[in-house]
């Protein structure tokens, strides 16, 4: 596997490169690279309402990715956005801005990302919705809590998978329960969809939001999958080329497809190297990859346990193959530092978790997270390039 | 698939040409061979969705035959026309339903059929089969 | 020149591609295609915030980006943003919503793309501002009805140069008329930065957007240059990772920097490719290349006009290198299909500006632009691909 | 440029060095070389902005001669601060601000003075430059 990815052939501080920081992106094998590369030197080409050859096959090679996202999500609408974010605010600003109203409750969780957090912190500011986190108990949700939470919710937001510690929430409950008090649920999916393959409208949520770079795409592009009875519900956001249907200085009508939300030149490189991602991932076994690494996330975390790490990451069955620890005294960023000098690559911070980081009573982790082109190599380097850590520091 | 003497002439006759101008020039003879739609009948209702031109296409069923009237106001659009109307017109029905449009790749005159690349033609060609399937 | 553009170097139906549809998208040079392929096979890291080799690396490559940016257009705050629409559509949220109130009025122009109207239209019908059209005279701007339209406006929008027509307007002069009245300046600049040198601060506009696809760039990445002062009255629009100075559950506060407005993981290669671009375009003498393209389109239309086609670009000197025109009898998609036949891209319809559609007359044109890689072979090339077209359709 | 003896020293012994471990191995003991600022003294005004780590850096002129107290709650920050501490302790204000950061390059220890991957390194530099010029 390790082979089509041409960034790990490469030597970082003179040192084969690990890389372990795929929770933050991912890398990209050699054929999205070249679908790219391919795109602008052969069909490069602004898309729709063209009749000549390279606009045509730009138009095609872009809509594909479309294609195949509705395919392997089995959705009805997708909506192509710039990532996560973007999907999670375009939901605030489409759907819930116009859909809620003042005393209106949002459930959220204490272990979102920020871009779960802050796009409805700022959506309650302007039209004064309540918003209630879910608190943490021994690492997991509390659905005891959640169930209280839910009396008056409008909308569910809860990340598929924790970011910071691979914690996978259960969804189907989640979402279950939340049709009951007809709440609409919003899956930040952005770490749970380059490890399982998921049925969109077999799970029954409204909204799913995820990134390419996190699945072994290009950077600026993601997508927001919705149901079509809520698509319906959903308000125009921007404005622009491409998402209207007749404009005139009086008014606008718009488009009634996925392209009403698609305002402007779309991503089109962005695009045709995610379709060659998604046929690529098509041949993957992602099921049995993903528990080949969640194992050597569990050597990697059982060692660092007996060397006296404390470790936050529960790294139960079907959760994130994700190593968040510190240690007693070593500040984080020394410690990842002195990875680094050994071509080592984890990340460090709060990972646009800082509740979550409130919760653990630290202001940062060090984090280890697993792809599925790593193997038993950069465990071993890994665990290595920590014992040298430890000689110099403890 | 096998289709009727007089469209597989034309297929012939377009597969046997590589230039695309000369391909498309030859599309535009066919232009006359639509039974033209006249203005007063341009509906919203045979209104092909999609196109950059106008183009109509109004279908009913007479005798148990496909009958076909189709304008646009772009030639090489009413040139596709034509050929649909070769291709389906006097069928039955249910003859109608079993064509599949692969024709028209065949012929060269497109490399795809995706209905973002197929000028108009893949819309005609559905709007053509949904029509007849809401008649029967 | 041509040759450092790979896709110049392909046939379409069996014939070299002649180019033609720059004002929708521009080709890219091999470096700039390259730059990001490097970027993916050596450096591909999520950015900002992590003390990892290639982590620093992509941030360094990404942030690049940005200040070759500042000291291109001498501005001391650039967003970056997926697109000329986006920065447009973030001016609407982040300025003119919390800024202006009911009864307010924005100036456009009847000559603007689709994204510097409908932004407008959405917000008017959110907030009740009032719009008000500059209409045309003659292909230009009517100065006169613009000072009348002043009256009471807080924000003027207007496109520098015309996608359709390639029309300059005098933007010296409607900034100053708009400062004296105390009205912000937006200028659509999608048009103009590939074809000319700006300086921002000097300008003394407010807001300037732009697109890195129209000048060489990648898809997917553009530009909002803001004044500083303007810049301190922008509201948060979308929340999420990266633009938070610290989140908590019970609100959160901001960067104060461009990052305020990028929320998400940034459009990293993307940056790295337009850094590339915009390298590549510092050695180049736009001015001189501009007036020889202008001189192109000139010919062009000279003698699209004696064969009988109506023109409707203006070309005066300064203007965008764009031939908009119709035969007055041959419908623009069969004209574009036949050219296209022999190899020849141009852009027919209503190039998202129905209302300027409407105001001369048509339902669309057929629309020939030309850039810096094209030449006199290009010309000669579209030349007899038009009498090809009209021996056969006229 | 020219630099003190005691740091062209340092600048020598860190770039022998070819392995990157090795280099931050030492650049911790140099942690030791700062006058550490007490905790009760870190202040707003002396925090170091942009860093992940928490650190801190009080610059006073006495006598004429710059005098550097400084702490960080990671061991190579705090490193980096030492050798801040032997390249700037005792200067005149005018030599400290004739001091170009490049010998942090030239040591091997940073590739590139870009506040975004110079540790924080470039971020304190530029703390003491300012805070120098603002009290003369
Ligand atoms: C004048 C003008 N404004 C705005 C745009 C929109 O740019 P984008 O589609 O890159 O957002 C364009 C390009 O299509 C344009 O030509
Ligand atoms: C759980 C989760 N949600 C949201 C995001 C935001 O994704 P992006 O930055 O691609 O918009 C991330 C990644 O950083 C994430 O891990």
């Amino acid at each position: 596997m390790k082979d089509q990815f041409p960034i790990l052939q490469r030597k970082v501080n003179g040192k084969p490169l690990i890389y372990l920081d795929n929770a933050a992106t991912t890398q990209k094998p050699q054929c999205v690279i070249d679908a790219m590369n391919d795109y602008y030197c052969n069909n490069n080409s602004n898309v729709h309402r063209a009749v000549h050859t390279l606009a045509g096959e730009a138009t095609e090679a872009y809509e594909e990715c479309r294609r195949l996202l509705k395919s392997r999500y089995n959705a009805d609408r997708v909506i192509i956005t710039s990532g996560t974010t973007e999907s999670i605010n375009l939901v605030a600003h489409a759907w819930a801005r116009p859909n809620l109203v003042a005393g209106d409750v949002i459930v959220l969780s204490e272990m979102e990302h920020h871009s779960d957090i802050v796009p409805w912190q700022i959506l309650a500011k302007s039209i004064a919705v309540e918003l209630r986190f879910i608190p943490l108990k021994d690492g997991k949700l509390d659905l005891e809590a959640y169930k209280i939470a839910l009396d008056g919710a409008k909308l569910v937001c809860i990340t598929q998978t924790s970011n910071v510690l691979g914690t996978r929430n259960p969804v189907r409950s989640i979402i279950e329960l939340a049709k009951e008090v007809d709440a609409k649920v919003l899956l930040d999916s952005a770490q749970a969809v380059p490890h399982e393959e998921i049925d969109f409208k077999e799970l029954g949520a409204d909204f799913m939001a995820f990134s390419a770079h996190k699945m072994c795409g290009p950077t600026g592009i993601g997508a927001l999958l919705v149901k079509p009875e809520t698509f319906n519900e959903m308000d125009v956001f921007m404005g622009g080329g491409d998402m209207i249907e007749k404009v005139t200085l009086a008014g606008t009508t718009f488009q009634t497809n996925e392209h009403k939300f698609e305002a402007g030149t779309p991503k089109i490189a962005e695009g045709v190297g995610w379709a060659a991602a998604l046929k690529w991932f098509a041949k993957i076994d992602l099921a049995s990859h993903h528990k080949r690494i969640l194992n050597l996330a569990r050597i990697t975390s059982d060692y660092l346990s007996k060397k006296g790490m404390k470790i936050h990451s529960p790294l139960h069955d079907g959760d994130g193959a994700i190593v968040s620890f510190n240690h007693p005294n070593i500040h984080p960023e020394d410690f990842a530092r002195l990875l680094d000098a050994q071509g080592i690559a984890v990340r460090t911070g709060h990972h646009c978790a800082q509740p979550l980081m409130e919760r653990l009573g630290v202001s940062g982790t060090i984090r280890a997270s697993f792809y599925i082109y790593n193997d038993e190599t950069d465990v071993r380097a890994f665990i290595s390039g920590v014992d040298r850590v430890l000689e110099v520091l403890e | 698939m096998s289709w009727s003497p007089a469209l597989q002439e034309i297929i012939e006759e377009f597969s046997e040409i590589d230039d695309q101008f000369e391909k498309l020039e030859i599309l535009i003879d066919f232009a006359d061979h639509v039974n033209e739609l006249p203005l007063e009948q341009w509906t919203d209702e045979n209104l092909v969705k999609g196109c950059q031109s106008i183009a109509h296409i109004q279908v009913e069923i007479i005798d148990d035959c496909i009958d076909l009237k189709a304008a646009a106001d772009a030639k090489l659009v009413q040139g596709l026309q034509g050929i649909l109307t070769i291709a389906i017109q006097g069928l039955s029905p249910q003859s109608a339903l079993d064509l599949t449009p692969d024709f028209a790749v065949e012929m060269g005159l497109l490399n795809t059929l995706t209905p973002s690349r197929s000028n108009g033609f893949r819309n005609m060609f559905d709007l053509i089969q949904t029509t007849i399937k809401e008649m029967i």
